[in-house]
Order: structure tokens, then C-alpha cells, then sequence
């Protein structure tokens, strides 16, 4: 922690950044996200296991982008973000600073995105276990047991977008949910209304999606999210072998086609 | 009209629900879904959730459904038809809702009321009857003393109970409403209990004075950094708004195909950029800092002064839930402390 | 079943009128005549107008209280509703909830000068009015129109701005920007605020009724000042976004004060103490 | 009780499956008579909302069609589209939307035969399914 602490007070008094986007001490037991502008705010810097959230999401904010360049602390979550955010040209290594950290909790050196992706490439990026038993477990249920189960934790959403708004990848100026020439997507929180959003929302993140996780921990109302998403993502390893966030100039697995992609679902 | 005190057994809340039932009305009770609390339909007290500081949502849905048909039409070559909504409200017993939610029927009722009258609310909240339970336990985000409640403030609920040592209730019977209630099994409610009210309720502190953070706020319009700095963090998503028990603003949506549709109202934020976007692009809160602002001025600022409400009643919720840890409290005790 | 605030009038649209492109007017009966015979409005008020299936949308009623029987409203076609509306033909029936809002105190405004400020598509809130008071017009004394737009072709109510300059008891000085102008256009080339400089009306007893562009009033008062105009006799109508029109869904207001309740109409003294939300 | 008729909507690409549809009439080959179809520029163009919203209007099956891996008009619009179905054959799969309700198929201008035979196939599974009343009603719920 004083590591990184030190690191963004350089960096601040540098100039290398403006501000740095990092966690400090929240709420209950909650982190939460802080901007340090002066070298000696650093202090309120934390780095622990509360400190989850994924902070490329701040990226898209104007009021955030106003501060200047940023220095954005960085666990595996952000720097596949960040990967991914540059892959669809949405930031430019120039325009940040990573500090990465490592998942037991070091300071990483990542001077350029190649480090980073260098990084990534080492890191394990398979299921745990516990992340493929939370799959299996639904996938275990049969078509009805699965229609009912997502129907009822669709029936809790509220449409609130919180998992829109804490996604870092869900960026869209103009999201589709807010077009309005045809309402293709419909407006209040139904039953249509909530399982054509989640429907639409997994499949915008499908081959984008870094796994963060946040969008459920974002949901007031607990819907696992991260479960469709982590399906897709799954699914498009499997049979692509492509993952989102593993570097600068990634394709997009939607984007490109084989010849030889398996198609025995068609006639 | 004063408060009947009475004791309300443990045992009993199985016969008061069967009551309740018998008379045609249908109980909303918090209830355990995952790690989320739920109002729901229940038939007994073995289904509800115990031991709970806030259900996850309110229950505000009740008289305030997040969906709700406003009338419907048909086509008809080149006429139009216009019908009434079908479905009437139908008779409704809330249980164990808390004393800040159940104050917060009120504040919906005041902007539902306070020049047109909104009928279609105001049948609903008719149909409603609040059977509240004080609160034993409290967090950090509890503020309800603050802005005007309590944790066993009987305001709002019809009948309000405080659970005991003895784990039966002091059951405060306040309303009419609360008396018809009552008056369905009439055995139930014995004489008053002797034990102390006041020490089986939560300790909420009061964190501010609101007539100062009203004052301060009347001032703080144009302090445009001040917003921005306490909104930095905010992502601008709908979750405080939309588990707010006192949030009432709403849009309006119709829904058609070719034969004919609905006018549906539904719950809106005014933390969403489309919220105030005109047609023509612009936008009066165009920035998170200035729907930010909105959110604070309008429950401590605008509504008072109004509606004659605060239009908030320290549920917490807000902050509980928020996914960036937009703390509503500490923001409050900032403004309130302003020297500016 | 008791009255529902959002249910709307049924309306059969009588006549469209192209006004410019884009632009339409419609007069509107209603479909019901008991309702219609119940209805009553004063200038200034608004209404919300609906196309069954796609929602409703905000105008002000642009037709005078003193012409019965229908109403008029004009808009131009830009978002969803609008866009349906124009869809709509002569005969087709449409949704009104209304009137809303507060008015133009044209009592107060007795033996009194009338000028009116007005730019593009923002002559509508001021047409109820400038009817109002030709079809009062003893009851006011000098009565001016300035009204300007980008073309020649997206001045609205072109027919009625001529009725009304051949009257001789209304002065109306029209105006396009510059490169608007046809070869045979006759009126006045230049933006509202440098037109109105040089027709430099008196304000003595004299009410300015301003609707435009934001940037043609940020530039108009400056010059109305000039003249000697002072805030309390500056009217102009606000519009923000709307949904109920009735208060209560939380989108229109400026402050503490709701567009829908407290408005449309405001003077520039109250435009003044309130908070630059519109 | 007169036989289950189910309503099945086809999406097809303009260039293949429409003409290969036509070729089906002009030779006056007979198949169900269940299938309404909507003609799009290419399967790439098939926007994977369609299908949902399909069913929400009522439809029981869905089929959806374009040209062979390699004719596409817009020459890749296919091997596009063939991704994302794929991806979103198990999105659907696994929020329990029954997959046997939603047919594929490549059926070229030339396959008048194919289009038939395919039809009438998928025709007879949904009349074996029955109606899809477990996606109509809960589409249905939560207005109040």
C-alpha cells in the first residue's frame, strides 16, 4: 500500500498525471473510488481485498475526464478493460498510467500496454472452481427449471442500468436502450422489458466483456449478471478460442468469422 | 385521536394473518430471496424473512407500482377507444414495514395530491393498510432521525408493533384504518404491556439539524464545484432512485400494436441524462454533477418548501445500495457544514 | 371510476395547415361536443397532445380563447411523437390533456402597447395572444409584431401575417437571416435583435412578449433593455422536457418551480431570481 | 378440436432462401402453410432482437435462413451472422428459451426442394411442442 502510495505521489508530482483514479476507504466495509490530485492526498490511497471495483469504468465520465491525464490503479479486471478500451480505440496509451497490481497484491511495472499484455498472458484466466460450479449449477436445470429461474431474478430487476452504468465496456453515447425511433427496446421494467434488456446487454458484452463481475455487484437487486456474461465469454473461448482484454489490438471474436466455424446447429 | 396501546402475542400473528385473509385482503411481507429482501404476497408469518435491518426494495410498489396501466385503446379504422383501467386495487395489509417506509407513503401522497389529485394513486393508497414493526437493530446508513422519523415513530403505519423482550408486541393501534384492522379479531389484542417501548427500539442518531441543511442548501445552487466533487464518483445510474422509498418521479410510456395499447406509468431517475433531454438536444442537466444537485435539492430543498415533505425519510437505501458508494448522509453533513 | 388525471380528450384533427417544412398546424375538434362545450383555456396555457401508441408531446395551445370551438396547436416534426403526428391525416383522431399551466394576464395588459418578439418556430405561443388581442383590439392601444426566421420558407403562418399587416391597426416588421431571403421576399434581412433595434418601439406602457431561439432572446434583451424596457414588462414562455403536465413527474422544473405549474409563463424579473436550469 | 396450427415467422435473406422460397411456388411444390416471412437484405442483417421479438408477438417457431457459407451477396454476411447465432443459441439456451423452437438453415435460390421439405420439417416439431405459452405469458406480466 505505502508502495502505492509513493508511486502516485511521483506520479502526481511528476506531472506523469493529473489524477489518480485509485480506491480509498469507503463506507462500511465497502473501498470506493477516489480521484488524488495533489501529491499529498496520496495517503488516502488503500489497497486491499475491498477494493474491487473496476476504475476504467471512470474513463467514460466528462467530469472525470476534466481532471486531466490519469493514473488508474489496476488489478487484472481493469487492465483487461483497459485492453479491450484500446482494441475499440476508446483509449490511447498516451492518454494513461497504469499501476498495475498484482493479485497478491504487488506493485506491478507496466510502463506501456505491451507490459500489460504481457501480464495478462501469464495470468490465469480459466474458471475456478467455484466460478464453474456456479455455471454447472444452472446449466444442470432443466429448460423449464432454467426459464423459471432467470424469470424470477429478471422479475426483480428495476431497470436502474446500474450494471450499464458500472460496466466499463458499456460506453455507448447513445445506448440503444435510449433510442426512441422504433422503441426497440421497451422502457419500463416488465417482464419483456427486463428480459429484452438483459438479453441485449449480454450480447453487446459478448467477446467484450473482461469479467469484472461488477455489473452484478452493482445490482441493487442481486441478479447474478455476471453469470450471462460469463457464459458467453466461456462459450466464445470454447469454440474460438478468443478472449476479451488480452491486448491493444485484439479482435473482436463477433467481428471476424472463420470458414470453418462450427455450424451443426444448421441445416 | 390518541394511540390504543395493546399486546399483541407471538402466537397470535398466525391468527391475525389468517383474519386478515378471511376479510379479502391480500398481505405484503418481507420475505428471503437469496441475500435480497422482497415485499411479497405471504399467507403466513412462517414465510416472512426475520432478522432483517431493510428489506432490499421498499414497498413502495404497493401504492406505486414501478409499472402500472394508466388506461388502454383501441383502434377502430380511423377512431380511437379509450377504456379505464380494468383491474381495481385490491385491498392490501403491508406487514413489518418499517417506520421510515411507512412514512414514506406520506411524501409519495403529497406530490400525488398536492394540486391535481392523482385518483389512480390515491385508490391505491386507500386500499392500503400499514402494520408496521419498529426497528431493534440500525446501521451506519440509518438516518432517520434526522429527517423527522425514528425507529419506532408510529407516523404512517396504521399499526405499529415493537417486539419485546418476551418476543410478543407492543401493538400501537393509530389509525382508523389501523382500528378496522384491529376489530377483525379483536381477542388478539390484550392489555397494554407494561415493558418500556423506547428500550427495544434501535439507537439512530441524529446527524444534522434539517432546517440548517435546508437554509445552506438555498445557497448552494450555483456552487458548481461543490457538485462536481461530491458527485465525482457517481456513475449515474438509477438504483438510488429506483429503491428509494420516496422517489416518485415517473415517466409515461405507451405500448401498442396494431389493434391497440396501453399508457403505462413507470419509474424514472432523475440521475438518467434522458431524463430532462429535449428533442432538440439540449439539455438542462446535461452532467452527473447537476443531476446530482437535482436529487438533493428536490428532496431537501424543493419539496419542503413545496409539498411541505422532506422527501427523503433516512431508509438508508441510497447508500446501502449504491454500487460507487455515493454515502447520501455524508454528503448531508457536508452541506449542512458548509461555511461557505 | 373516478377521474383520471392522464386520460386524454379524444380529438379529430379538422385541418392541417403546412406551415413550413417540417411545420404543421392542426386544428382540432373535439370528438366528444359535451367535452368541447366544457373546455375553456386562457392565452398561454399548454397541452399535452398524444398519438395513441407512440406518447404524448407538449405545445402550447396556439389558437385565442376568443375563437370557440377548436383548437389550434403547431409544431415541428423532430422526435417520436412528433413524428407520428405528422403521420397523421385530416379525420385521424388524437389524444389532448390540458389546458396546463399559467397565463398571459392580458387583463392587466388594458389600454396598454403590445410588442411581440418572436423567432421561428416560437411564434405559436405568441399567435394565441396576438389573436387575443386583435380580436379585443380596443382594448389595447399600439400593437407590433417583430418576427423573424432563417428562410422565407420557415416563417410559420404566413397567410396570417399578412391578414395582419393589411389590418393597418397591428405594425408587423417580418425578417429573415441573412442568405434567407427570396428575390421577391419583401420584409426586412437581418437577425430579431438588430431589427428590433432599428424599429426601436417605445416602452413606455408597453409590454415585450419574447419567444425564440435561446440565442435570439439572450440577444434580444439586451436590446429591449436599451430601449428602456424593464424586466417586469418582459414575458416570455420556458419548455422543458414534460411527461404529466400536471406537477408531479419530476422533469420540468427550474428550481423549485415547475415549468408545468408555475409556467409556462414568466416575466424576465422572475426569469431573473431563477436558477439557469432551461 | 381442430389441430394445433402454430404460427412460425421465417427470416430470410433476400438473395437465397426468398428466391429459393419463390422457386418452391413457381414449382409448385406444396408445404405448410404456417410460415410468414420476413425478407431481410442478409442473414448478416438479422438482428438477433428479431427472434425475440418474434416470439413476443406470438410466434411458436422460428425460422431463420440465408444463403451457403461462401454465396453470400455481401460476400461474408453469413459467416458473420453464423457466429453470432452461435453465441446466442446458448445465451438462449441457458436463460431456458427452447432451442427447438428456432431452426437454421442454408437454402440456396436453387433449393425450392430444400426450402419445402425444411418447412414442412419444422412445421411438424412445433406442432409436436405446441403453442409457446410459457414465453407469452410471463412476457405478459408485471404491469399493473
Amino acid at each position: 500500500m505505502e508502495e502505492l502510495r509513493k508511486k502516485a505521489r511521483e506520479a502526481l508530482a511528476s506531472g506523469a498525471a493529473q489524477v489518480v483514479l485509485g480506491y480509498g476507504k469507503g463506507s462500511g466495509k465497502k473501498a470506493r473510488a477516489v480521484f488524488i490530485r495533489k501529491p499529498d492526498q496520496a495517503d488516502k490511497l488503500i489497497l486491499d481485498d475491498s477494493c474491487v471495483q473496476n476504475l476504467a469504468v471512470y474513463l467514460k465520465k466528462p467530469e472525470v475526464r476534466a481532471l486531466g491525464k490519469p493514473a488508474i490503479v489496476s488489478r487484472l479486471p481493469t487492465m483487461r478493460a483497459l485492453l479491450q478500451l484500446a482494441s475499440e480505440n476508446q483509449v490511447a496509451e498516451k492518454d494513461l498510467l497504469v499501476l498495475g497490481v498484482s493479485h497478491d497484491g504487488k506493485l506491478l511495472d507496466l510502463p506501456e500496454f505491451k507490459a500489460m499484455e504481457d501480464y495478462v498472458a501469464t495470468a490465469p484466466l480459466e474458471l475456478t472452481a467455484e466460478e464453474r460450479a456456479e455455471l454447472d449449477k444452472i446449466q444442470k436445470l432443466s429448460l423449464d427449471e432454467r426459464w423459471r429461474y432467470w424469470q424470477e431474478q429478471f422479475a426483480k430487476c428495476v431497470k436502474c442500468y446500474a450494471c450499464r452504468a458500472a460496466c466499463p465496456l458499456c460506453y455507448c453515447a447513445n445506448c440503444l436502450a435510449e433510442c426512441n425511433q422504433p422503441q426497440w427496446l421497451p422502457v419500463p421494467s416488465h417482464q419483456r422489458g427486463n428480459l429484452e434488456w438483459h438479453i441485449i446487454r449480454a450480447m453487446h458484452l459478448a467477446g467484450r466483456c473482461v469479467s469484472c463481475g461488477d455489473c452484478s455487484r452493482a445490482c441493487p437487486a442481486g441478479i447474478p449478471l455476471h453469470l450471462l456474461n460469463r457464459k458467453l465469454a466461456e462459450e466464445l473461448f470454447r469454440n474460438f478460442k478468443s478472449r476479451a482484454g488480452m491486448s491493444a489490438k485484439g479482435e473482436y471474436a463477433l467481428g471476424v468469422f472463420k470458414p470453418e466455424d462450427k455450424e451443426n446447429f444448421i441445416k | 385521536m390518541a394511540i390504543d396501546k395493546k399486546l399483541l402475542k407471538k402466537e397470535s400473528l398466525d391468527q391475525l394473518f389468517s383474519r386478515l385473509k378471511s376479510s379479502g385482503r391480500s398481505i405484503l411481507a418481507p420475505v428471503n430471496r437469496g441475500e435480497q429482501i422482497f415485499f411479497e404476497q405471504v399467507n403466513s408469518p412462517g414465510e416472512m424473512a426475520k432478522d432483517y435491518i431493510q428489506t432490499t426494495l421498499s414497498a413502495k410498489g404497493a401504492v406505486f407500482p414501478r409499472c402500472e396501466e394508466l388506461f388502454s385503446y383501441r383502434f377502430e379504422a380511423q377512431e380511437v377507444k379509450l377504456e379505464d383501467r380494468k383491474s381495481e386495487p385490491k385491498p392490501t395489509v403491508i406487514f413489518g414495514l418499517r417506520p421510515c417506509d411507512a412514512a414514506s407513503f406520506a411524501v409519495l401522497n403529497s406530490v400525488f395530491t398536492w394540486d391535481y389529485q392523482d385518483e389512480l394513486f390515491k385508490s391505491r393508497l386507500e386500499k392500503t393498510a400499514v402494520i408496521g414493526l419498529s426497528c431493534k437493530k440500525a446501521d451506519e446508513y440509518c438516518f432517520c432521525a434526522s429527517v423527522g422519523g425514528g425507529p419506532g415513530e408510529t407516523q404512517g403505519s396504521d399499526i405499529l408493533l415493537t417486539e419485546l423482550s418476551s418476543g410478543n408486541y407492543l401493538a400501537e393501534i393509530v389509525t382508523d384504518k389501523g382500528r378496522d384492522l384491529a376489530a377483525l379479531a379483536p381477542e388478539l389484542f390484550g392489555p397494554a404491556p407494561a415493558e418500556d417501548k423506547e428500550k427495544n427500539l434501535a439507537a439512530v442518531a441524529k446527524q444534522f439539524e434539517l432546517k440548517t441543511l435546508n437554509a445552506k442548501l438555498s445557497q448552494l445552487f450555483d456552487k458548481n464545484q461543490l457538485w462536481v466533487e461530491q458527485s465525482l464518483r457517481c456513475l449515474g445510474c438509477g438504483a438510488c432512485a429506483f429503491v428509494c422509498p420516496a422517489c416518485v418521479c415517473f415517466d409515461l410510456q405507451d405500448e401498442a400494436g396494431r389493434k391497440g395499447g396501453v399508457r403505462l406509468r413507470c419509474w424514472d431517475s432523475c440521475g438518467f441524462s434522458l431524463f430532462t433531454l429535449h428533442t432538440s438536444g439540449h439539455n438542462p442537466r446535461s452532467v452527473q454533477s447537476q443531476r446530482w444537485r437535482q436529487r438533493l435539492m428536490h428532496k431537501f430543498a424543493y419539496m419542503p418548501e413545496r409539498q411541505n415533505f422532506v422527501g427523503c425519510v433516512g431508509c438508508g437505501r441510497c447508500s446501502r445500495l449504491c454500487p460507487a458508494d455515493m454515502n447520501l448522509i455524508e454528503h448531508l453533513k457536508e452541506i449542512a457544514e458548509n461555511r461557505e | 371510476m373516478t377521474a383520471n388525471l392522464y386520460k386524454p380528450y379524444l380529438m379529430r384533427i379538422e385541418k392541417i395547415t403546412e406551415e413550413a417544412p417540417g411545420v404543421r398546424t392542426f386544428r382540432l375538434k373535439f370528438v366528444n361536443e359535451d367535452e368541447g362545450k366544457n373546455f375553456s383555456f386562457q392565452a398561454g396555457q399548454f397541452g399535452l397532445y398524444s398519438v395513441f401508441g407512440e406518447g404524448e408531446s407538449t405545445f402550447c395551445i396556439a389558437s385565442s380563447p376568443t375563437r370557440q370551438g377548436y383548437i389550434e396547436c403547431t409544431f415541428r416534426q423532430m422526435g417520436r411523437v412528433t413524428t407520428a403526428l405528422a403521420r397523421c391525416e385530416e379525420g385521424s383522431v388524437i389524444g389532448f390533456r390540458g389546458p396546463y399551466g399559467n397565463i398571459f394576464p392580458l387583463p392587466d395588459w388594458k389600454g396598454r402597447n403590445l410588442l411581440f418578439v418572436a423567432g421561428g418556430i416560437a411564434l405559436p405561443p405568441l399567435r394565441c395572444v396576438i389573436q387575443n388581442a386583435l380580436d379585443r383590439r380596443e382594448n389595447f392601444k399600439d400593437l407590433t409584431i417583430i418576427y423573424g426566421a432563417r428562410t422565407v420558407a420557415d416563417l410559420v403562418y404566413k397567410h396570417e401575417l399578412g391578414e395582419w399587416s393589411k389590418r393597418g391597426d397591428v405594425k408587423v416588421i417580418t425578417t429573415v437571416d441573412p442568405g434567407g431571403e427570396t428575390p421577391d421576399w419583401k420584409g426586412e434581412v437581418g437577425f430579431v435583435p438588430a431589427v428590433l433595434e432599428k424599429a426601436a418601439p417605445t416602452s413606455a406602457n408597453t409590454i415585450a412578449l419574447v419567444c425564440g431561439p435561446p440565442i435570439m432572446i439572450k440577444l434580444t434583451l439586451p436590446v429591449l433593455a436599451k430601449l428602456g424596457f424593464t424586466p417586469e414588462n418582459i414575458y416570455s414562455t420556458l419548455e422543458n422536457r414534460m411527461k404529466c403536465g400536471v406537477g408531479k413527474c419530476g422533469r420540468c422544473n427550474v428550481g423549485k418551480l415547475f415549468v408545468c405549474k408555475d409556467g409556462p409563463v414568466f416575466t424576465l424579473a422572475q426569469l431573473n431570481t431563477m436558477p439557469p436550469e432551461y | 378440436m381442430s389441430e394445433f396450427e402454430p404460427k412460425i415467422i421465417a427470416f430470410v435473406c433476400n438473395w437465397c432462401t426468398y428466391a429459393g422460397a419463390d422457386l418452391t411456388g413457381t414449382s409448385r411444390i406444396k408445404y405448410a402453410s404456417n410460415v410468414r416471412m420476413v425478407r431481410l437484405p442478409c442473414t448478416g442483417r438479422i438482428d438477433f432482437m428479431l427472434l425475440l421479438k418474434a416470439f413476443d408477438q406470438g410466434a411458436d417457431g422460428i425460422i431463420v435462413s440465408g444463403c451457403h457459407p461462401g454465396d453470400c451477396h455481401y460476400t461474408a454476411g453469413n459467416f458473420h451472422a453464423r457466429r453470432r447465432w452461435m453465441v446466442f443459441r446458448e445465451l438462449l439456451d441457458f436463460i431456458g428459451i427452447d432451442l427447438r423452437r428456432i431452426h437454421f438453415a442454408w437454402i440456396s435460390a436453387a433449393e425450392g426442394g430444400k426450402f419445402a421439405e425444411f418447412v414442412n420439417q419444422v412445421t411438424g416439431e412445433i406442432k409436436k411442442l405446441g403453442p409457446y405459452e410459457s414465453f407469452q405469458k410471463a412476457m405478459s406480466a408485471g404491469i399493473e
